[in-house]
Protein backbone atom coordinates (compact mmCIF):
# COMPACT_ATOMS: atom_id res chain seq x y z
CA UNK A 1 0.00 0.00 0.00
CA UNK A 2 1.71 3.22 -1.26
CA UNK A 3 0.51 6.80 0.04
CA UNK A 4 0.55 9.36 -2.11
CA UNK A 5 2.25 12.74 -0.91
CA UNK A 6 0.42 15.46 -1.48
CA UNK A 7 1.80 19.08 -1.87
CA UNK A 8 -0.42 21.62 -1.06
CA UNK A 9 1.01 25.24 -1.40
CA UNK A 10 0.34 28.06 1.58
CA UNK A 11 0.87 30.93 3.33
CA UNK A 12 3.34 31.12 6.27
CA UNK A 13 4.83 34.17 8.16
CA UNK A 14 8.58 34.25 8.70
CA UNK A 15 9.73 36.13 11.75
CA UNK A 16 13.85 36.81 11.89
CA UNK A 17 15.62 37.46 14.58
CA UNK A 18 19.39 39.13 16.16
CA UNK A 19 21.45 38.88 12.69
CA UNK A 20 19.33 37.44 10.24
CA UNK A 21 16.71 40.61 11.23
CA UNK A 22 19.72 42.47 9.75
CA UNK A 23 20.46 40.81 6.72
CA UNK A 24 17.38 40.40 5.52
CA UNK A 25 16.32 44.36 6.56
CA UNK A 26 13.00 42.58 8.22
CA UNK A 27 11.53 41.39 11.41
CA UNK A 28 8.43 39.38 9.61
CA UNK A 29 6.93 38.73 6.35
CA UNK A 30 4.59 36.95 4.59
CA UNK A 31 6.19 34.25 2.25
CA UNK A 32 3.86 32.93 -0.30
CA UNK A 33 2.80 29.68 -2.51
CA UNK A 34 5.19 27.77 0.55
CA UNK A 35 4.51 23.42 -0.25
CA UNK A 36 4.33 21.45 2.32
CA UNK A 37 5.57 19.21 3.87
CA UNK A 38 8.37 20.74 2.80
CA UNK A 39 12.54 19.79 3.45
CA UNK A 40 13.75 22.48 6.20
CA UNK A 41 16.78 23.02 3.25
CA UNK A 42 14.24 23.66 1.12
CA UNK A 43 12.81 26.27 3.41
CA UNK A 44 15.62 27.50 3.56
CA UNK A 45 16.40 27.68 0.08
CA UNK A 46 13.08 29.77 -0.17
CA UNK A 47 14.49 32.21 2.19
CA UNK A 48 17.92 32.23 0.26
CA UNK A 49 16.23 32.96 -2.71
CA UNK A 50 14.10 35.91 -0.89
CA UNK A 51 17.51 37.57 0.70
CA UNK A 52 20.71 36.32 -0.44
CA UNK A 53 22.79 38.10 2.06
CA UNK A 54 21.04 35.13 4.90
CA UNK A 55 23.89 32.92 2.94
CA UNK A 56 26.11 34.96 5.91
CA UNK A 57 24.32 32.46 8.31
CA UNK A 58 24.52 29.11 6.45
CA UNK A 59 25.98 26.27 8.86
CA UNK A 60 25.02 28.35 11.94
CA UNK A 61 21.37 28.52 11.43
CA UNK A 62 18.25 26.89 12.51
CA UNK A 63 14.64 27.25 11.85
CA UNK A 64 11.74 27.06 14.93
CA UNK A 65 8.43 25.73 13.39
CA UNK A 66 5.43 25.17 15.66
CA UNK A 67 7.73 26.39 18.61
CA UNK A 68 10.40 23.73 17.66
CA UNK A 69 13.93 23.56 16.45
CA UNK A 70 14.58 22.01 13.05
CA UNK A 71 18.00 21.49 11.77
CA UNK A 72 18.53 22.71 8.11
CA UNK A 73 18.56 19.28 6.30
CA UNK A 74 16.19 16.94 4.69
CA UNK A 75 13.63 16.58 7.41
CA UNK A 76 10.02 17.63 6.33
CA UNK A 77 8.22 19.71 7.98
CA UNK A 78 4.58 20.45 7.59
CA UNK A 79 2.94 23.53 7.53
CA UNK A 80 -0.41 24.84 8.02
CA UNK A 81 -1.78 28.06 6.17
CA UNK A 82 -0.86 30.88 8.64
CA UNK A 83 1.75 29.13 10.46
CA UNK A 84 4.45 31.18 12.14
CA UNK A 85 8.31 29.67 10.62
CA UNK A 86 11.25 31.48 13.02
CA UNK A 87 14.66 32.22 11.59
CA UNK A 88 17.27 31.43 14.14
CA UNK A 89 20.69 32.43 14.25
CA UNK A 90 23.20 31.13 16.91
CA UNK A 91 21.21 31.99 20.71
CA UNK A 92 22.73 34.57 22.71
CA UNK A 93 20.79 34.72 25.95
CA UNK A 94 22.22 35.31 29.56
CA UNK B 1 -13.08 19.74 62.17
CA UNK B 2 -13.28 17.87 59.40
CA UNK B 3 -13.53 21.30 57.11
CA UNK B 4 -10.72 22.30 58.62
CA UNK B 5 -8.49 19.73 57.93
CA UNK B 6 -9.66 19.57 54.44
CA UNK B 7 -8.93 23.41 54.07
CA UNK B 8 -5.51 23.07 55.57
CA UNK B 9 -4.47 20.30 53.47
CA UNK B 10 -5.42 22.22 50.20
CA UNK B 11 -3.26 25.25 51.29
CA UNK B 12 -0.25 22.76 52.22
CA UNK B 13 -0.76 21.34 48.17
CA UNK B 14 -1.45 25.43 46.95
CA UNK B 15 1.97 26.45 48.61
CA UNK B 16 4.13 23.10 47.82
CA UNK B 17 2.84 23.20 43.63
CA UNK B 18 6.11 24.03 42.42
CA UNK B 19 6.55 27.36 40.52
CA UNK B 20 8.45 28.10 37.14
CA UNK B 21 8.49 31.63 36.01
CA UNK B 22 10.10 32.86 33.39
CA UNK B 23 10.01 36.92 32.96
CA UNK B 24 11.19 38.89 29.85
CA UNK B 25 11.66 42.88 31.40
CA UNK B 26 12.44 45.97 29.70
CA UNK B 27 12.95 47.06 33.41
CA UNK B 28 16.12 46.91 36.11
CA UNK B 29 16.07 43.47 37.24
CA UNK B 30 15.33 42.80 41.33
CA UNK B 31 16.90 40.24 42.66
CA UNK B 32 14.80 40.08 45.92
CA UNK B 33 11.60 40.20 43.93
CA UNK B 34 13.28 36.75 41.97
CA UNK B 35 14.40 35.05 45.60
CA UNK B 36 10.70 35.93 46.78
CA UNK B 37 8.93 34.11 43.74
CA UNK B 38 10.83 31.20 44.63
CA UNK B 39 11.37 30.92 48.35
CA UNK B 40 9.08 27.65 49.99
CA UNK B 41 8.68 27.20 54.23
CA UNK B 42 9.51 23.39 52.59
CA UNK B 43 12.84 24.37 51.43
CA UNK B 44 16.68 25.20 53.61
CA UNK B 45 18.02 26.59 50.20
CA UNK B 46 17.84 29.09 47.93
CA UNK B 47 20.56 29.25 45.13
CA UNK B 48 21.05 32.39 42.60
CA UNK B 49 22.82 33.28 39.81
CA UNK B 50 22.96 36.75 38.57
CA UNK B 51 24.20 37.44 35.12
CA UNK B 52 25.80 41.05 34.54
CA UNK B 53 27.20 43.01 31.28
CA UNK B 54 31.19 43.18 32.13
CA UNK B 55 33.25 46.63 31.07
CA UNK B 56 35.03 45.52 28.19
CA UNK B 57 37.59 46.29 25.73
CA UNK B 58 36.45 44.39 22.09
CA UNK B 59 39.38 45.06 19.81
CA UNK B 60 40.33 48.34 21.04
CA UNK B 61 36.53 49.10 21.42
CA UNK B 62 34.66 49.84 24.58
CA UNK B 63 31.59 47.89 25.59
CA UNK B 64 28.80 50.06 26.43
CA UNK B 65 25.91 48.10 26.88
CA UNK B 66 24.38 44.86 25.40
CA UNK B 67 21.32 44.92 22.95
CA UNK B 68 18.53 41.79 23.76
CA UNK B 69 15.74 40.48 21.74
CA UNK B 70 13.92 37.34 21.87
CA UNK B 71 11.32 34.82 20.61
CA UNK B 72 9.03 35.82 23.15
CA UNK B 73 6.41 32.92 22.76
CA UNK B 74 8.83 30.49 21.71
CA UNK B 75 10.74 31.41 25.59
CA UNK B 76 8.20 30.22 27.54
CA UNK B 77 7.98 26.48 25.63
CA UNK B 78 11.57 26.43 25.74
CA UNK B 79 12.03 27.35 29.31
CA UNK B 80 9.25 25.00 30.65
CA UNK B 81 11.31 22.31 28.95
CA UNK B 82 14.61 23.68 30.84
CA UNK B 83 12.50 23.01 33.95
CA UNK B 84 10.91 19.59 33.51
CA UNK B 85 14.63 18.53 32.49
CA UNK B 86 15.57 20.21 36.10
CA UNK B 87 13.56 18.18 37.85
CA UNK B 88 14.13 14.83 35.86
CA UNK B 89 17.68 15.03 37.18
CA UNK B 90 17.07 16.63 40.76
CA UNK B 91 13.75 15.79 41.82
CA UNK B 92 14.04 18.11 44.78
CA UNK B 93 13.95 21.21 42.87
CA UNK B 94 11.05 23.41 44.55
CA UNK B 95 10.76 26.52 42.83
CA UNK B 96 12.02 28.08 39.57
CA UNK B 97 12.46 31.54 38.47
CA UNK B 98 13.94 33.37 35.97
CA UNK B 99 13.97 37.09 35.13
CA UNK B 100 15.79 37.93 31.70
CA UNK B 101 15.84 41.60 30.48
CA UNK B 102 15.04 42.41 26.82
CA UNK B 103 16.20 45.96 25.07
CA UNK B 104 18.84 48.16 26.46
CA UNK B 105 21.15 47.21 29.00
CA UNK B 106 23.64 49.15 30.29
CA UNK B 107 27.28 48.01 31.24
CA UNK B 108 27.06 46.73 34.45
CA UNK B 109 23.65 46.18 34.86
CA UNK B 110 22.18 42.42 35.38
CA UNK B 111 20.88 41.03 31.89
CA UNK B 112 19.55 38.06 33.69
CA UNK B 113 18.81 37.13 37.17
CA UNK B 114 17.63 33.29 38.74
CA UNK B 115 16.52 31.24 41.70
CA UNK B 116 16.06 27.72 42.51
CA UNK B 117 14.56 26.94 45.84
CA UNK B 118 15.17 22.59 47.20
CA UNK B 119 15.26 21.55 50.62
CA UNK B 120 19.19 20.92 50.96
CA UNK B 121 21.26 22.84 49.01
CA UNK B 122 23.27 20.42 46.34
CA UNK B 123 20.54 19.78 43.99
CA UNK B 124 20.07 23.53 43.91
CA UNK B 125 23.25 24.47 43.00
CA UNK B 126 23.79 21.90 40.73
CA UNK B 127 20.72 22.82 39.26
CA UNK B 128 21.02 26.85 38.85
CA UNK B 129 24.43 25.92 36.76
CA UNK B 130 22.72 23.74 34.67
CA UNK B 131 19.81 26.13 34.08
CA UNK B 132 22.23 29.26 33.24
CA UNK B 133 24.11 26.79 30.74
CA UNK B 134 20.84 25.11 28.92
CA UNK B 135 18.92 29.05 28.95
CA UNK B 136 22.29 30.11 27.28
CA UNK B 137 22.24 27.05 25.02
CA UNK B 138 18.12 26.32 24.51
CA UNK B 139 16.14 29.29 24.64
CA UNK B 140 15.77 31.91 21.82
CA UNK B 141 17.32 35.18 22.98
CA UNK B 142 19.80 37.17 21.03
CA UNK B 143 21.91 39.88 22.49
CA UNK B 144 24.39 42.57 20.36
CA UNK B 145 27.67 43.79 21.93
CA UNK B 146 27.77 48.00 21.25
CA UNK B 147 30.39 49.63 21.48
CA UNK B 148 31.62 53.47 21.97
CA UNK B 149 32.32 53.39 17.93
CA UNK B 150 28.43 52.98 17.63
CA UNK B 151 29.45 49.77 16.07
CA UNK B 152 27.61 46.16 17.05
CA UNK B 153 28.22 42.75 17.08
CA UNK B 154 25.92 39.82 17.52
CA UNK B 155 27.37 37.27 19.99
CA UNK B 156 27.26 33.96 20.21
CA UNK B 157 27.39 31.61 23.10
CA UNK B 158 30.17 28.71 22.88
CA UNK B 159 28.30 26.50 24.94
CA UNK C 1 46.16 65.73 31.75
CA UNK C 2 48.69 63.81 33.79
CA UNK C 3 46.74 63.98 37.05
CA UNK C 4 43.47 62.88 35.68
CA UNK C 5 45.27 60.14 34.02
CA UNK C 6 46.64 59.13 37.79
CA UNK C 7 43.19 59.81 39.30
CA UNK C 8 41.82 57.70 36.84
CA UNK C 9 44.20 55.28 37.31
CA UNK C 10 43.48 54.73 41.23
CA UNK C 11 39.55 54.89 41.19
CA UNK C 12 40.22 52.05 38.79
CA UNK C 13 42.24 50.28 41.43
CA UNK C 14 40.44 51.65 44.47
CA UNK C 15 36.97 49.74 42.55
CA UNK C 16 38.99 46.51 41.76
CA UNK C 17 40.25 45.95 45.32
CA UNK C 18 39.12 42.82 47.00
CA UNK C 19 36.47 43.06 48.95
CA UNK C 20 35.49 40.53 51.83
CA UNK C 21 32.79 41.43 54.14
CA UNK C 22 31.32 39.06 56.77
CA UNK C 23 28.36 40.63 59.16
CA UNK C 24 26.38 39.37 61.99
CA UNK C 25 23.31 40.99 61.88
CA UNK C 26 19.90 40.50 64.10
CA UNK C 27 17.59 41.92 61.94
CA UNK C 28 16.41 40.89 58.39
CA UNK C 29 18.85 39.91 55.78
CA UNK C 30 18.84 42.43 52.38
CA UNK C 31 19.53 39.89 49.48
CA UNK C 32 20.18 42.91 47.34
CA UNK C 33 22.43 44.96 49.77
CA UNK C 34 24.71 41.26 50.56
CA UNK C 35 24.64 41.40 46.19
CA UNK C 36 25.47 45.07 46.05
CA UNK C 37 28.58 44.63 47.97
CA UNK C 38 30.17 42.32 45.60
CA UNK C 39 29.21 44.13 42.69
CA UNK C 40 31.74 45.45 39.81
CA UNK C 41 31.91 46.43 36.39
CA UNK C 42 34.89 43.80 35.74
CA UNK C 43 32.39 40.81 36.95
CA UNK C 44 30.16 39.00 34.42
CA UNK C 45 28.41 36.74 37.02
CA UNK C 46 27.24 36.78 40.65
CA UNK C 47 26.56 33.86 42.46
CA UNK C 48 24.66 33.74 45.65
CA UNK C 49 23.82 31.54 48.05
CA UNK C 50 20.51 31.78 50.42
CA UNK C 51 20.32 29.28 53.23
CA UNK C 52 16.66 29.63 55.31
CA UNK C 53 15.23 27.70 58.04
CA UNK C 54 12.80 25.11 56.69
CA UNK C 55 9.52 24.56 58.25
CA UNK C 56 10.31 20.72 59.91
CA UNK C 57 9.26 18.20 62.16
CA UNK C 58 11.78 16.67 64.82
CA UNK C 59 10.18 13.55 66.76
CA UNK C 60 6.77 15.00 66.42
CA UNK C 61 7.66 18.09 67.45
CA UNK C 62 7.14 21.54 65.00
CA UNK C 63 10.64 23.58 64.48
CA UNK C 64 9.33 27.20 65.37
CA UNK C 65 13.26 28.95 64.72
CA UNK C 66 16.11 28.64 65.24
CA UNK C 67 18.39 31.04 67.85
CA UNK C 68 21.71 31.61 66.57
CA UNK C 69 24.83 32.99 68.34
CA UNK C 70 28.71 32.96 67.27
CA UNK C 71 32.17 33.69 69.09
CA UNK C 72 32.00 37.10 67.19
CA UNK C 73 35.42 38.28 67.24
CA UNK C 74 36.99 34.82 65.91
CA UNK C 75 33.97 34.72 63.03
CA UNK C 76 36.18 37.23 61.17
CA UNK C 77 39.82 35.53 61.30
CA UNK C 78 38.50 32.68 60.30
CA UNK C 79 36.10 34.19 57.70
CA UNK C 80 39.54 35.83 56.34
CA UNK C 81 41.49 32.31 56.24
CA UNK C 82 38.27 31.09 54.32
CA UNK C 83 38.67 34.08 51.57
CA UNK C 84 42.46 33.23 51.41
CA UNK C 85 41.70 29.43 50.67
CA UNK C 86 38.92 30.52 47.91
CA UNK C 87 41.16 33.25 46.49
CA UNK C 88 43.69 30.17 46.18
CA UNK C 89 41.59 27.86 44.51
CA UNK C 90 39.73 30.36 42.10
CA UNK C 91 42.10 33.40 41.81
CA UNK C 92 39.87 34.93 39.63
CA UNK C 93 37.29 35.69 42.51
CA UNK C 94 36.36 39.20 42.65
CA UNK C 95 34.76 40.33 45.65
CA UNK C 96 33.28 37.71 48.88
CA UNK C 97 29.84 38.79 51.13
CA UNK C 98 28.50 37.20 53.97
CA UNK C 99 25.75 38.25 56.39
CA UNK C 100 24.87 36.06 58.94
CA UNK C 101 21.66 36.39 61.55
CA UNK C 102 22.65 36.08 65.23
CA UNK C 103 19.89 35.90 67.59
CA UNK C 104 16.35 34.69 67.16
CA UNK C 105 15.60 33.52 63.39
CA UNK C 106 11.69 32.45 62.59
CA UNK C 107 11.14 29.48 60.45
CA UNK C 108 11.04 30.64 57.05
CA UNK C 109 13.67 33.91 57.33
CA UNK C 110 16.89 33.80 56.17
CA UNK C 111 19.62 32.79 58.67
CA UNK C 112 22.91 33.45 55.88
CA UNK C 113 23.14 35.43 52.33
CA UNK C 114 26.24 35.01 50.60
CA UNK C 115 27.88 36.47 47.28
CA UNK C 116 30.66 35.87 45.64
CA UNK C 117 31.76 38.07 42.25
CA UNK C 118 34.10 36.97 39.27
CA UNK C 119 34.51 37.72 35.55
CA UNK C 120 32.76 34.22 34.58
CA UNK C 121 30.35 31.86 36.08
CA UNK C 122 31.98 28.55 36.56
CA UNK C 123 34.86 30.03 39.13
CA UNK C 124 32.14 31.79 40.78
CA UNK C 125 29.70 28.81 41.23
CA UNK C 126 32.50 26.23 42.71
CA UNK C 127 33.54 29.14 45.24
CA UNK C 128 30.18 29.67 46.59
CA UNK C 129 29.21 25.93 47.11
CA UNK C 130 32.75 25.91 48.65
CA UNK C 131 32.45 29.18 50.76
CA UNK C 132 28.39 27.76 52.74
CA UNK C 133 30.06 24.01 52.79
CA UNK C 134 33.80 25.57 54.68
CA UNK C 135 31.67 28.61 56.82
CA UNK C 136 29.86 25.39 58.24
CA UNK C 137 32.77 23.45 59.02
CA UNK C 138 35.02 26.52 60.52
CA UNK C 139 33.17 29.64 61.52
CA UNK C 140 32.27 30.07 65.27
CA UNK C 141 28.66 30.35 64.91
CA UNK C 142 26.09 27.87 66.70
CA UNK C 143 22.15 27.33 66.55
CA UNK C 144 19.61 25.85 68.35
CA UNK C 145 16.56 24.62 67.35
CA UNK C 146 13.57 25.59 69.43
CA UNK C 147 10.50 23.73 69.24
CA UNK C 148 6.92 24.08 69.83
CA UNK C 149 6.85 22.48 73.01
CA UNK C 150 9.56 25.26 74.34
CA UNK C 151 12.23 22.74 73.97
CA UNK C 152 15.33 23.09 71.73
CA UNK C 153 18.78 21.47 70.85
CA UNK C 154 21.71 22.12 69.95
CA UNK C 155 22.46 21.56 66.40
CA UNK C 156 25.93 20.31 64.55
CA UNK C 157 26.41 20.85 61.25
CA UNK C 158 27.49 17.19 59.29
CA UNK C 159 29.99 18.26 57.07
CA UNK D 1 72.09 23.62 75.14
CA UNK D 2 68.96 22.73 76.85
CA UNK D 3 66.47 24.69 77.68
CA UNK D 4 64.39 25.15 81.25
CA UNK D 5 60.52 24.40 81.13
CA UNK D 6 59.91 27.55 83.32
CA UNK D 7 55.66 26.83 84.26
CA UNK D 8 54.04 29.97 85.06
CA UNK D 9 50.59 30.25 86.90
CA UNK D 10 49.07 32.74 85.81
CA UNK D 11 44.57 33.55 84.89
CA UNK D 12 42.74 33.44 81.53
CA UNK D 13 39.14 34.17 80.59
CA UNK D 14 37.37 31.24 79.32
CA UNK D 15 34.42 31.85 77.01
CA UNK D 16 31.52 29.21 76.63
CA UNK D 17 29.13 28.93 73.93
CA UNK D 18 26.51 26.93 73.05
CA UNK D 19 25.75 23.78 74.69
CA UNK D 20 29.13 24.35 76.87
CA UNK D 21 27.42 27.77 78.26
CA UNK D 22 24.14 25.49 78.86
CA UNK D 23 26.48 22.94 80.91
CA UNK D 24 28.44 25.11 82.58
CA UNK D 25 25.90 28.03 83.63
CA UNK D 26 28.30 30.42 82.38
CA UNK D 27 28.74 32.28 79.39
CA UNK D 28 31.98 33.74 80.96
CA UNK D 29 34.31 33.40 83.57
CA UNK D 30 38.17 33.97 85.05
CA UNK D 31 40.41 30.68 85.69
CA UNK D 32 42.73 32.00 88.12
CA UNK D 33 46.14 29.58 88.79
CA UNK D 34 46.79 27.98 85.04
CA UNK D 35 50.05 27.06 84.85
CA UNK D 36 51.56 27.64 81.02
CA UNK D 37 52.50 26.01 78.87
CA UNK D 38 49.98 23.73 78.85
CA UNK D 39 48.49 21.09 77.00
CA UNK D 40 45.09 21.30 75.56
CA UNK D 41 43.99 17.85 77.50
CA UNK D 42 44.97 19.48 81.09
CA UNK D 43 43.36 22.64 80.50
CA UNK D 44 40.01 21.09 79.41
CA UNK D 45 40.87 18.72 82.54
CA UNK D 46 40.59 22.09 84.58
CA UNK D 47 37.55 23.22 82.97
CA UNK D 48 36.21 19.80 83.70
CA UNK D 49 36.94 20.10 87.44
CA UNK D 50 35.19 23.27 87.88
CA UNK D 51 31.96 22.09 85.50
CA UNK D 52 31.74 17.98 85.83
CA UNK D 53 28.73 18.53 83.43
CA UNK D 54 31.18 19.61 80.30
CA UNK D 55 32.28 15.78 80.17
CA UNK D 56 29.13 15.46 77.75
CA UNK D 57 30.81 17.45 75.69
CA UNK D 58 33.70 15.07 75.55
CA UNK D 59 35.26 14.15 72.52
CA UNK D 60 33.37 16.34 70.43
CA UNK D 61 35.04 19.48 71.88
CA UNK D 62 38.01 21.95 70.93
CA UNK D 63 39.14 24.86 72.06
CA UNK D 64 40.25 28.05 70.63
CA UNK D 65 43.19 30.33 72.21
CA UNK D 66 44.96 33.36 70.30
CA UNK D 67 41.59 32.73 67.62
CA UNK D 68 43.05 29.44 66.78
CA UNK D 69 41.35 25.73 67.09
CA UNK D 70 43.12 23.60 69.59
CA UNK D 71 42.25 19.60 69.55
CA UNK D 72 42.06 17.73 73.04
CA UNK D 73 44.99 16.67 73.24
CA UNK D 74 48.94 16.72 73.89
CA UNK D 75 49.38 19.79 72.02
CA UNK D 76 50.95 22.58 74.79
CA UNK D 77 49.39 26.11 74.62
CA UNK D 78 51.36 29.05 75.73
CA UNK D 79 49.13 31.99 77.71
CA UNK D 80 49.32 35.13 78.31
CA UNK D 81 47.92 36.88 81.53
CA UNK D 82 44.29 37.73 80.92
CA UNK D 83 44.29 35.81 77.41
CA UNK D 84 41.15 34.19 76.13
CA UNK D 85 39.97 30.54 75.68
CA UNK D 86 37.29 29.73 74.41
CA UNK D 87 35.33 26.53 74.66
CA UNK D 88 33.83 25.47 71.24
CA UNK D 89 31.50 22.93 70.96
CA UNK D 90 30.50 21.45 67.02
CA UNK D 91 29.30 24.08 65.02
CA UNK D 92 26.59 24.72 63.13
CA UNK D 93 26.68 28.02 61.56
CA UNK D 94 24.62 28.23 58.28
Amino acid sequence: MREQLLTLLLQVIVLYFAKSAELSGLKEEELVAVPTPISSEDLWGLLLQKHPRLVALQGQVVLAVHQQYVAIGDQLVTLADGDEVAVVPPLSGG
Amino acid sequence: MWSVTVFGVFIAQMSEDPREVIRLSRDWLSVQEVVDSVSSSSCGAISVFIGTTREDQVDGRKVVGLEYEAYESMVQSEFSKLCDDIRARWPSVTHVCVHHRLGWVKVGEASVVMAISSPHRHDGQLAIQHCISQLKATVPIWKKEVYDTQEASWKVNSE
